[in-house]
């Protein structure tokens, strides 16, 4: 199964959410306060904290078990034209949650998609700073015993 | 927009939220359909420990309602420490009344005791009981003792009662003693002495057990047959005193050995703080009764 | 002399409140700890405490463990009783491990597999030599961890994909059409006990408890032969479909330790001799964790596998039952509630056997006079 | 997944479900408890068309994402499924044998009790709790309760039971442990008869 019958067709949405919902919420603070003009935004359904069951696979590829629970926060907003956004993101933090919504929102906007989306490939680049930086200092601890290039079957 | 980030002060009325309250009601519900019998519950964690009520803590936030009026005994009394506790907790998240009074009280939770005065239709008695299982000090395993009472094979329990016959001339327990319920299931009273076991036969009252840890339901319907376990020629018997409450003089009461020095010297005391308050209040009096009684005195309402 | 009740519980309990709190606070010379310290400086701590609390969140676990004033199993249980309180919105996808952004990455059972030995950030040979510096006052200079040219490759392989093609390490595959997981927190224990609902018990299972049955096994009682076949750290995103947007999306990363331990298994007439594995999944860094998590899981699987079952770590009641601490401290802890009831009747019973025994004895001593 | 409900056609539930349902438990707890004593829910919500007051209260009340319901073919599609399927959001079941809770709109159809789920000898709390809906609890024949939660005997005389209901009822206790637990509604009106109560048509 591809990735696009399972998300009918909202792979782009499905990863603008992932990167505000990864984002730390402090990164997502100052890139909304930073935006030359925010639009304002009501709650259709007011943050709110609960869980989500993180499931694992048994040996890592089998059927699922429980491993519990992680927190979450999620709001839904309108804005003055009408477009509505959603965030889920993990922790507590509930202005993440209301930011991530409205930037779900400018997203879906005609008008506004292009500053939204500035807002979003910045948060991807410090993501993926962040995880690079991580990759190399793994890669400096990883043990060499063999020079040779080793050959992977492509799949 | 609400404020974010706003310190969340709120809990659900009676702590529990309302899906886990619907699933203890289920419970409850099949535990008086089958008396005695014990229900598994997906008992929840509750901001006191497993094995200080957690059971009973769970029973009483799914039944309470602000106009219920709340009592919470420990050892028989309304004063020990874990009960005073959880009598706060419910004064805190159910806003209800709470009384020391057992005739006033329409909820009363306890560990330990059933109170001296008799239980009536208006009240539910919840028990905290800390194993459900009666037979498990026989027989460990949770999947041969559920065997044992879905075919009501009790001969293991007749047999560790004989022993303890052979071996003392009676029957050795004293607490916690073993009932069978409409001659059908078996079942743990849960600690109370077995001077209290009698009460819990053609009771007025609803009586319901609630085991957190275990995560288990229980319950004896009021007017349901409630037999102690006992041999012909070895009748139940409860506990007797020789002595009378050294507070208020009650010769028919559960009393509690108090040590005063190191030297022997003791006295004893009604277990029920409650049932012995009233009495002196009524002007019985005790040998070592003292006359500060306004101290012990509730405050006017 | 003469006795009256008075009513000593409720200011008592005040009184110890405030003292406990006082306790908590040291000496107020000392600047008070933050929880971000606590998150930042002492995340294996927080990290455990996630797992057995069985709660994800770093902020939640720093404050448990300054309130419970670094007592873990009691921050633990901060933890679970403030979960009850939160609704839940759903469950995960589950998280695909082999998609994990590794940190640490080693294996006991090959020189080098693909992907390498990754040490990543790891007690294992740091010597344990106390380390003065650490207790100067202020800030001890921390040079930053060096970083290859290149980055680590994901996805990293996984042990079992380096043994996929020789079939020599039971593989396992999602089951079509399987039902949902046994949840814990909904249903209480029920016996026999799926794999699904032991993983569970066993991720929020006390360490040390699980510790020691690993560590039985491997001495012998219910021996597993365990070798590791991998350890993994990383961080692994979280997936969950909304029910307004009916699609998944990435809720957030978690760090996760994940252990595959190898046992090997003569086989039967119907089945080839093949390597069977135990599993362990736990929240956060918990290495001890996860490597006894996995023995026990192999040790618990006697049954499927068809070995003998004699000893504690094999005996699913025993192990599940006992595992979780906070109804294992709630109980032990409760013998110090009053029980004076039950005591009352239990010295009534001795006294009695005692009079009749000194009886006994007057009467012989009588006879043989 | 049943169609998507139209929200704007759904009559509302309990506006305080926090207080209301601790009430309608605490009468519905004590009908279980004392078998045959009519407890009175007339402070809880209208139902929609089809649903007597109690009959909704207790759905209300009880059911869940967790209680597969067996519902009432003649409540199938209606007000009644889409009332019931908003607010308490069970999941509905079309086989008896799989219900937690079984709905019957009329007595008369009331399917054999032995069709429900009857438990297990290990885990007999598994059975279905069957909701029944008759004309009235008064006025017809009676019948004479005892057992567990009856001090004596309690006489009922409800009506528009189908031929042969008692005789179920008979065999529904001969078999304890295991068996149906029963609730008869009438308006705001309830009764239960768990599988503990033994019935006996009054001879004379």
């Amino acid at each position: 199964m591809s990735l696009e019958t399972v998300v009918g067709g909202a792979p782009e949405r499905r990863r603008w959410l992932s990167v505000l919902a990864k984002a730390m919420p402090r990164e997502l603070v100052e890139a909304w306060e930073a935006l030359k003009e925010r639009p304002t935004f009501t709650a259709l359904r007011n943050a709110e904290t609960g869980l989500v069951l993180v499931r694992g696979r048994m040996g890592g590829t089998g059927d699922a078990f429980n491993v519990g629970e992680m927190t979450v926060t999620r709001a839904a907003v309108r804005l003055p034209e009408g477009e509505t956004g959603v965030g889920y993101v993990g922790g507590r933090d509930k202005r993440h949650a209301e930011l991530a919504a409205a930037v779900d929102a400018m997203m879906q906007s005609p008008t506004l998609r292009e500053r939204a989306q500035e807002l979003v490939e910045q948060l991807a680049r410090q993501q993926q700073a962040r995880r690079e930086a991580a990759a190399r200092k793994a890669a400096a601890t990883r043990v060499d015993f063999f020079t040779m290039v080793r050959m992977r079957s492509p799949d | 927009m609400t404020p974010s980030n706003a310190p969340e002060r709120y809990y659900n009325y009676a702590y529990l939220d309302e899906q886990t309250k619907r699933m203890i009601r289920r419970s409850i519900l099949k535990a008086l359909a089958i008396p005695g019998y014990q229900v598994p519950f997906g008992s929840r964690e509750m901001p006191v420990p497993y094995g200080w009520g957690t059971g009973g803590i769970q029973l009483t936030a799914a039944i309470i309602g602000p106009e219920d009026v709340y009592k919470c005994i420990d050892q028989g009394a309304d004063d020990t420490t874990n009960a005073v506790s959880i009598r706060r907790f419910f004064a805190k998240v159910a806003d209800v009344e709470t009384t020391e009074d057992t005739g006033q009280a329409t909820i009363i939770q306890s560990r330990h005791r059933i109170p001296e005065k008799p239980l009536k239709a208006n009240q539910v008695m919840i028990f905290q009981v800390p194993q459900p299982e009666p037979l498990r000090g026989l027989e460990p395993r949770e999947t041969e003792t559920r065997a044992m009472h879905a075919y009501a094979e009790y001969g293991l329990q007749y047999v560790s009662l004989y022993e303890s016959v052979s071996a003392y001339g009676r029957i050795a327990t004293g607490a916690g003693y073993p009932v069978m319920i409409e001659e059908r299931y078996l079942m743990s009273p849960s600690p109370i002495p077995k001077f209290d076991n009698p009460k819990l036969n053609d009771s007025e009252a609803v009586l319901l057990f609630g085991a957190g840890r275990e995560k288990r339901i229980y319950a004896v319907p009021p007017h349901t047959t409630v037999r102690s376990l006992d041999f012909d020629d070895y009748p139940f018997e409860v506990q007797t005193w020789e002595q009378s409450c050294a507070l208020c003089g009650s010769e028919d009461s559960y009393l509690d050995e108090v040590d005063l020095d190191d030297a022997g010297q003791k006295m004893f005391v009604c277990s029920d703080s409650h049932h012995c308050a009233e009495r002196r209040e009524a002007g019985h009096a005790g040998p070592m009764a003292g006359h500060a009684l306004d101290q012990s005195k509730e405050p006017a309402p | 002399m003469a006795y009256v009740s008075v009513k000593g519980g409720e200011k008592a309990i005040s009184n110890a409140h405030r003292w406990l709190e006082e306790d908590r606070r040291g000496d107020r010379a000392i600047p008070e700890l933050s929880t971000e310290q606590i998150r930042e400086q002492m995340s294996l701590a927080v990290d455990r405490v996630m797992a057995e609390g069985s709660c994800y969140d770093r902020d939640l676990a720093a404050l448990a463990i300054k309130q419970a004033r670094g007592d873990l199993p009691e921050a633990v249980f901060l933890l679970r009783a403030y979960r009850t309180t939160l609704p839940r919105f759903g469950a995960s996808l589950p998280i695909e491990t082999e998609d994990m952004a590794v940190r640490r990455r080693v294996s006991a059972a090959f020189k080098d597999i693909p992907g390498g030995q990754v040490l990543g950030p790891t007690f294992d040979y740091t010597h344990r030599l106390l380390d003065f510096t650490l207790a100067a006052n202020g800030e001890t200079p921390i040079e930053p961890a060096p970083q290859a040219d290149e980055p680590q490759a994901y996805p990293m392989p996984t042990i079992a994909s380096v043994f996929r093609h020789e079939d020599l390490l039971e593989h396992e595959e999602p089951t079509e059409g399987a039902g949902e997981p046994f949840d814990l927190t909904r249903e209480p224990m029920s016996f026999p006990a799926g794999r699904d609902q032991r993983l569970q018990a066993l991720a929020r299972g006390d360490e040390g408890f699980l510790l020691s049955l690993a560590y039985s096994s491997q001495r012998g009682w219910g021996s597993t032969h365990p070798l590791c076949g991998e350890i993994r750290l990383g961080e692994v995103a979280v997936e969950f479909v909304p029910e307004e947007l009916g699609f998944p999306i990435e809720v957030g990363e978690i760090t996760v330790t994940e252990c595959t331990m190898l046992s090997g298994s003569s086989g039967s007439a119907t089945r080839a001799p093949q390597y069977t594995r135990g599993y362990g999944l736990t929240f956060g860094h918990c290495e001890r964790k996860a490597m006894s998590v996995a023995i026990v899981d192999r040790a618990l699987r006697r049954a499927e596998i068809g070995e003998r079952a004699d000893s504690p770590v094999q005996d699913e009641e025993f192990v599940l039952y006992h595992s979780d601490n906070v109804e294992a401290s709630g109980f032990v802890q409760h013998l110090k509630l009053p029980h004076y009831v039950d005591f009352q009747a239990s010295l009534q019973f001795i006294r009695t056997l005692r009079r009749e025994f000194f009886e006994r004895q007057a009467a012989m001593k009588e006879a043989a006079e | 997944m049943s169609q998507t409900l139209d929200l704007a056609k759904i009559h509302p539930g309990f506006l305080d479900p926090v207080r209301e349902s601790q009430a309608v438990f605490r009468k519905v707890m004590d009908a279980v408890a004392r078998p045959g004593s009519v407890a009175d829910l007339a402070f809880a919500v209208d139902g929609p068309p089809g649903l007597d007051c109690a009959a909704a209260a207790v759905a209300l009340t009880l059911f869940d994402f967790e209680t597969p319901v067996w519902l009432d073919p003649a409540l199938a599609g209606g007000e009644a499924e889409g009332w019931i399927r908003f607010h308490a959001g069970c999941p509905l079941t079309p086989e008896t044998s799989r219900a937690a809770f079984a709905l019957v709109a009329r007595a008369q159809d009331c399917p054999p009790l032995s069709a429900f789920n009857q438990g297990d000898a290990k885990y007999p709390d598994r059975s279905t709790t069957v909701i029944v809906q008759v004309a009235g609890l008064e006025g017809g024949e009676p019948v004479v309760l005892t057992g567990p939660g009856i001090k004596t005997e309690t006489v009922i005389a409800p009506r528009g039971l189908p031929h042969g209901f008692w005789e179920q009822l008979e065999t529904n206790n001969a078999q304890f442990q295991y068996g149906v637990d029963v609730m008869l509604v009438a308006g705001q009106l309830l009764l239960a008869l768990p599988r503990s109560t033994r019935a006996q048509i009054r001879k004379g």
